[in-house]
């Protein structure tokens, strides 16, 4: 294999670098001109592609980076921040936690079953690929309304293929969110999150290391599928993505447990320095993050990559999305001693390439030269935007609007009528029918699972703790508020897990937006940011990683900004472990927190009345921290006997939740409102004010008390 | 006691069972691989739940050939017992050590919730430490759970006491309704003649730990301690 | 009207992984069928349609696999037979 | 030896219940097309296999029929085609 540098030759039969196949890739003027100055010479075609595909938004960050960097990052126990596959914490006792959440919007909107299935695919790799064992999936889903006959079709087919991939490779899927909204009708959002554990020497980054160290190409052969998946991921969707539909890949859970057996047995073999998933921009993309990440150069021959079909070419090769594969460093002379490993497991893996000193990005096709770029720098110096952001005037408006203003309807002053309105909501009421087809107890530790609580509880074998995890995210506060709705987003996220009796611990996330290049949209994006990072740093959970897919809309529009959060919380006994329904016939039932005639951007304006307007409620993040606290310490001290957090649809629904949770053992309850005395009895019922929980108790007075010393 | 928990490709109940067997029984369990024929002196041997080669074609159909099946007959053969779990019960009926077949589950839906199921049947090595019409509470996590045989074989089964669990509601009666899979019969349970190898499409294994709900599958592993003599 | 038995082959599309496929091949070498080179698995419907022709009865077949039957994603179908039922 | 394309039918057994089919002729009658009365839904595997002859092929894919690829309890093959590949 050559690893000098004789010179790159375009490939005989290359099309001819044109401004249009510049255009066709992606890239803008500017951007070729700065290419130009990174190479010093005209890009060949196969350069060409791996440009687009490395400083597309979704490898490159392009618009979002700057923004990113305002999170709080840091803790005492965060292992690995942002950056890595997936982030890590410690939770004790030798143990560390590996979780990341991604989104597969774009490929879900085209083939949902696929699209769904291959995104779990890869989240579960970025998991493992840091040596952690993969113990639980979580999905955020959000959809157009579910009367429509396509949103029906997107919807099995994305629930389908998240259970069918997480089923087959046995990893419950414990928890997740669904809101369905007519702003997700062209663009639907499937967002799957997964936590590993390991031993804290255990952990593994993906960073190439040592010169002659041999690059390997593992489990599944390379095919036509998924080529330029990243730079799809990067565009408003339109019509013209039918014609792009050959783009689709496809996942195949069997041989990602095959892979996901075998990496954990490499990396524990101690053959190997490094190991990545090649995951969007597949081959091109996962070798060169790890060469800029060890600060060495690659040389990749692409003849040596086993293929599914004849005739690939290195663009091709290099471009394709395939699944289930791995890019893997091994120490010299360990090949053989990996490659045994791999086949037990009935993986192939063939050595195509080689760690150099010399600091260049190389690719070769046998003797030929078909890329080179100089060192990291194509993905160190990717352009960065700072696009201009402006609130839009139409939502601005909206939030003005008075929410007090809007006429009850007649039906109202039943209200028990409004109460089931409210309950037969899609996004309110049990998504039983969705997580029944998900395999929630596969390794036997979901102590809650979905539907249970507010958050999923999962043990951590062998110690006597315990992990609290939830998704989340109300979009529509989001769309109204930016600044304001990302912070509730963590906060609620917070709740949940405390609910439990899990104390926050650090979040990922996801976040969908629409175009950031719409002043409007980068406006959200933003202050959403923003938002998250004043939560987080209130409520001391720091951001570990996350994901960012922009480009959510269609000419109908952008979805609703939605920043989905993922959190890790911990539960340091299981016996403190807290359901959301109530248990016992005869307790106390105590709300925290008080209610406010806050009724803007509730879940009752928009199923009752069909408008998204108002106000969002106002989250005072001190108090969420003292709640959160307040929680902790009364369900340690084990005066609460089931907890649940008030959102969508306010005080009425929750009560009603936590009497008809648990289906094998529905309560009743009665409840006093005399001394509650608000304005709006629509805000007292419905509101959605915040940092409010409904807790149970045998011993009122014991919470009273510990309630008012927070 | 001695298990052996056979790990296929694509089987992911297998440690559940490891733990299962160890941690809540205090007995010991090994793991087999599908490619040996080495069943290490085991007294009993599970067939695990999972996905044996992704369920490709039908589930349990590719796995049945593993060279650690010819062992699993074997044993079989002697008398001593077998246990095949959700995949690990598709894989028995697949290698013609039980009859019948799983198919599709009737609403074409991967089903994960809990079932009640009702004791029956006369096999002792696997009932012994319930009582005959016992209601149980366990989980199912399936997608090809629906138990069908021609008539004959069905009524052969119930003659001989070989059914041994049939899904019902809490009450015991079992009904369409507490049917999660339109299994012929509601059946979710059966031996073989000789009463030695036991399959089921729920997942004793997941019932044997209050934390997680239930624990009425440890008294099936328990029959086998009294039985065989640890 | 008639009744026409329609049959329809759905295949996943070439170039796409067929993952059952693949298990399938591995599976056949396995058991000594080592001069399988290739196994594609698909699907087989047989529609029993009333239309006043067999050729009515296909372009109904072929709006159904369109609309609903095979997926335009990643399958190709055929319809291979068309008899009075 | 030349390479042959078997084609096989594998359907479900007479007399078993077909949800799948029921389901998709469900579907069909919501999508508006009501004139479909009845939907067998069965595998169509294409197999590529090296043999001496057609007939040699078809003995081989029979043998894996009977071995593998289809369960005599539920189901019946045949194979509808071969041809030189
Ligand atoms: N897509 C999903 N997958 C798995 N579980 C889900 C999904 N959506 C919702 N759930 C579960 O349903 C329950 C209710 O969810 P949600 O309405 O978001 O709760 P809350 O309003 O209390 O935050 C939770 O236990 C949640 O984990
Ligand atoms: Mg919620």
């Amino acid at each position: 294999m050559s690893t000098t540098s004789s010179g790159v030759q375009p490939r005989p039969g290359d099309p001819a670098i044109t401004p249009a196949l510049v255009a066709e890739h992606g890239i803008t003027p500017f951007e070729y001109d700065k290419l130009l100055g990174l190479l010093g010479r005209e890009p060949t075609f196969t350069e060409l592609g791996i440009v687009s595909a490395l400083w597309s938004e979704h490898c490159s960050y392009k618009h979002s980076r700057p923004v990113l960097k305002t999170l709080p990052t840091t803790a005492p126990y965060v292992l690995q921040g942002p950056g890595e596959n997936a982030g890590v914490i410690s939770v004790g006792d030798g143990w560390a936690v590996a979780f990341k959440i991604e989104s597969h919007n774009h490929p879900s909107a085209v083939e949902p079953y696929q699209g769904a299935a291959t995104g779990v695919g890869g989240i579960l790799r970025d998991v493992f690929t840091m040596g952690a064992r993969p113990i639980a999936m979580l999905n955020s889903l959000r959809f157009g309304s579910l009367d429509t006959p396509r949103v029906r079709w997107l919807v099995s087919g994305v629930v389908k293929g998240i259970g069918d991939y997480g089923n087959c490779i046995g990893v419950p899927t414990v928890a997740g969110d669904v809101m369905f909204d007519p702003a997700y009708e062209g663009n639907p959002l499937v967002n799957a999150m997964c936590v590993g554990i390991m031993r804290e020497e255990e952990l593994i980054t993906a960073k190439a290391e040592g010169v002659g160290n041999p690059i390997l190409a593992v489990g599944a052969r390379t095919g036509r599928d998924g080529i330029h998946g990243a730079s799809f991921a990067s565009e408003d969707l339109s019509d013209e993505n039918e014609a792009k539909r050959p783009r689709v890949q496809v996942g195949d859970p069997f041989t990602e447990k095959l892979l996901l057996e075998a990496s954990l047995e490499l990396i524990r073999s101690g053959h190997i320095v490094a190991i990545q998933d090649m995951g969007a921009a597949g081959l091109t993309s996962s070798s060169a993050e790890m060469a800029e990440r060890g600060d060495v150069g690659v040389v990749i021959d692409v003849t040596k990559v086993p293929v599914r079909e004849e005739g690939m070419t290195p663009y091709e090769i290099l471009l394709s999305e395939s699944q289930e594969r791995m890019l893997v460093v091994a120490k010299r002379g360990h090949e053989d001693a990996a490659k045994a490993i791999l086949r037990k497991w009935d993986l192939q893996a063939e050595v195509i390439g080689e760690v150099i000193a010399e600091p260049v990005y190389r690719v070769v096709e046998g003797d030929r030269i078909v890329a080179e770029f100089p060192g990291s720098r194509l993905v160190t110096e990717c352009p960065q935007y700072h696009p201009e952001a402006r609130e839009s005037a139409v939502i601005a408006g909206l939030r003005a609007t008075d929410p007090h203003a809007v006429a009850e309807r007649s039906e109202e002053s039943d209200a028990s009528w409004t109460l089931c309105e409210l309950l037969s909501s899609p996004t309110i009421a049990s998504k039983r029918w969705i997580y029944r087809q998900y395999d929630s107890q596969v390794r036997t530790s979901t102590v809650v699972g979905p539907g249970m609580a507010d958050a999923a509880v999962v043990r951590l074998r062998g110690t006597n703790k315990a992990l609290a995890l939830k998704t989340d995210c109300n979009s529509r506060y989001v769309y109204l508020d930016p600044r304001m709705g990302g912070r509730i987003a963590v906060a609620e996220a917070a709740r949940n897990v405390a609910c439990t009796g899990g104390r926050p611990m650090a979040i990922t996330n996801c976040l969908n937006f629409g175009n950031p290049k719409k002043p409007e949209v980068f406006f959200q994006f933003r202050e959403a940011v923003h938002g998250m990072g004043d939560a987080c740093r209130a409520l001391g959970t720091p951001v570990t990683g996350g994901n960012v897919s922009l480009y959510n809309e269609n000419p109908q529009g952008a979805v609703f900004p939605t920043p989905t959060i993922g959190m890790v919380g911990l539960i340091d006994d299981i016996a403190h472990i807290t359901r959301s329904s109530f248990t016992t016939p005869g307790d106390s039932i105590v709300q925290l927190g008080s209610s406010t005639n806050e009724l803007g951007a509730s879940e009752y304006l928009a199923r009752v009345h069909g408008v998204t307007i108002g106000a969002v409620p106002v989250v005072d993040l001190d108090h969420e921290k003292r709640l959160v606290d307040l929680l902790l310490s009364m369900i340690a001290g084990g005066h609460v006997r089931s907890a649940h957090d008030l959102s969508e649809g306010g005080f009425a629904v929750a009560l009603a939740e936590c009497c008809m949770g648990d289906r094998e053992a529905m309560l009743g309850a009665s409840v006093d409102l005399s001394d509650v005395t608000l304005e709006s009895e629509r805000a007292l019922l419905w509101g959605e004010a915040q940092g409010r929980v409904l807790v149970s108790t045998g011993a009122p007075d014991a919470v009273l008390t510990a309630a008012a010393a927070h | 006691m001695k298990f052996g928990i056979v790990t296929f490709p694509g089987s992911n109940c297998d440690v559940d069972a490891v733990h299962a067997i160890t941690d809540q029984l205090g007995q010991t369990a090994v793991s087999l691989w599908h490619r040996d024929h080495d069943t290490q002196g085991c007294d009993v041997l599970i067939l695990p739940g999972g996905f044996s080669y992704g369920d490709a074609l039908r589930a349990g159909a590719i796995a049945r050939f593993s060279p650690i099946m010819q062992e699993v007959v074997a044993h079989a053969e002697r008398g001593a017992p077998v246990i095949g779990i959700c995949n690990g019960f598709q894989i028995l009926c697949e290698s013609h050590l039980l009859p019948g077949a799983l198919m599709r589950n009737a609403g074409l839906k991967f089903v994960c919730d809990w079932v009640h199921l009702r004791v029956e049947g006369a096999a002792p090595m696997f009932l012994n430490s319930y009582q005959p019409g016992q209601v149980l509470r366990m989980p199912v996590a399936h997608g090809e759970g629906r138990f069908v045989a021609d008539e004959s074989t069905l009524d052969s089964l119930e003659g001989h006491g070989q059914v041994v669990f049939r899904y019902c509601d809490p009450a015991g009666i079992v009904t369409a309704e507490s049917n999660p899979n339109g299994a012929l019969r509601g059946i979710a349970g059966i031996t073989n003649a000789a009463g030695n190898v036991l399959g089921m499409m729920p997942h004793p294994e997941r019932a044997v730990e209050s934390l997680l709900g239930s624990t009425d599958g440890l008294p099936l592993f328990e029959s086998l301690l009294a039985r065989v003599g640890a | 009207m008639s009744r026409f038995r329609v049959s329809v082959h759905i295949v996943p599309r070439k170039g796409l992984l067929d993952p059952q496929g693949k298990a399938v091949t591995d599976a056949l070498h396995t058991l000594g069928f080592g001069d399988v080179d290739d196994t594609r698995i698909g699907r087989h419907l047989v529609l029993d349609v009333k239309a006043d022709s067999a050729a009515a009865a296909e372009v109904s077949v072929t709006a159904m696999c369109d609309k609903l039957l095979a997926n335009p994603v990643t399958e190709d179908y055929e319809i291979v037979s068309t008899v009075t039922a």
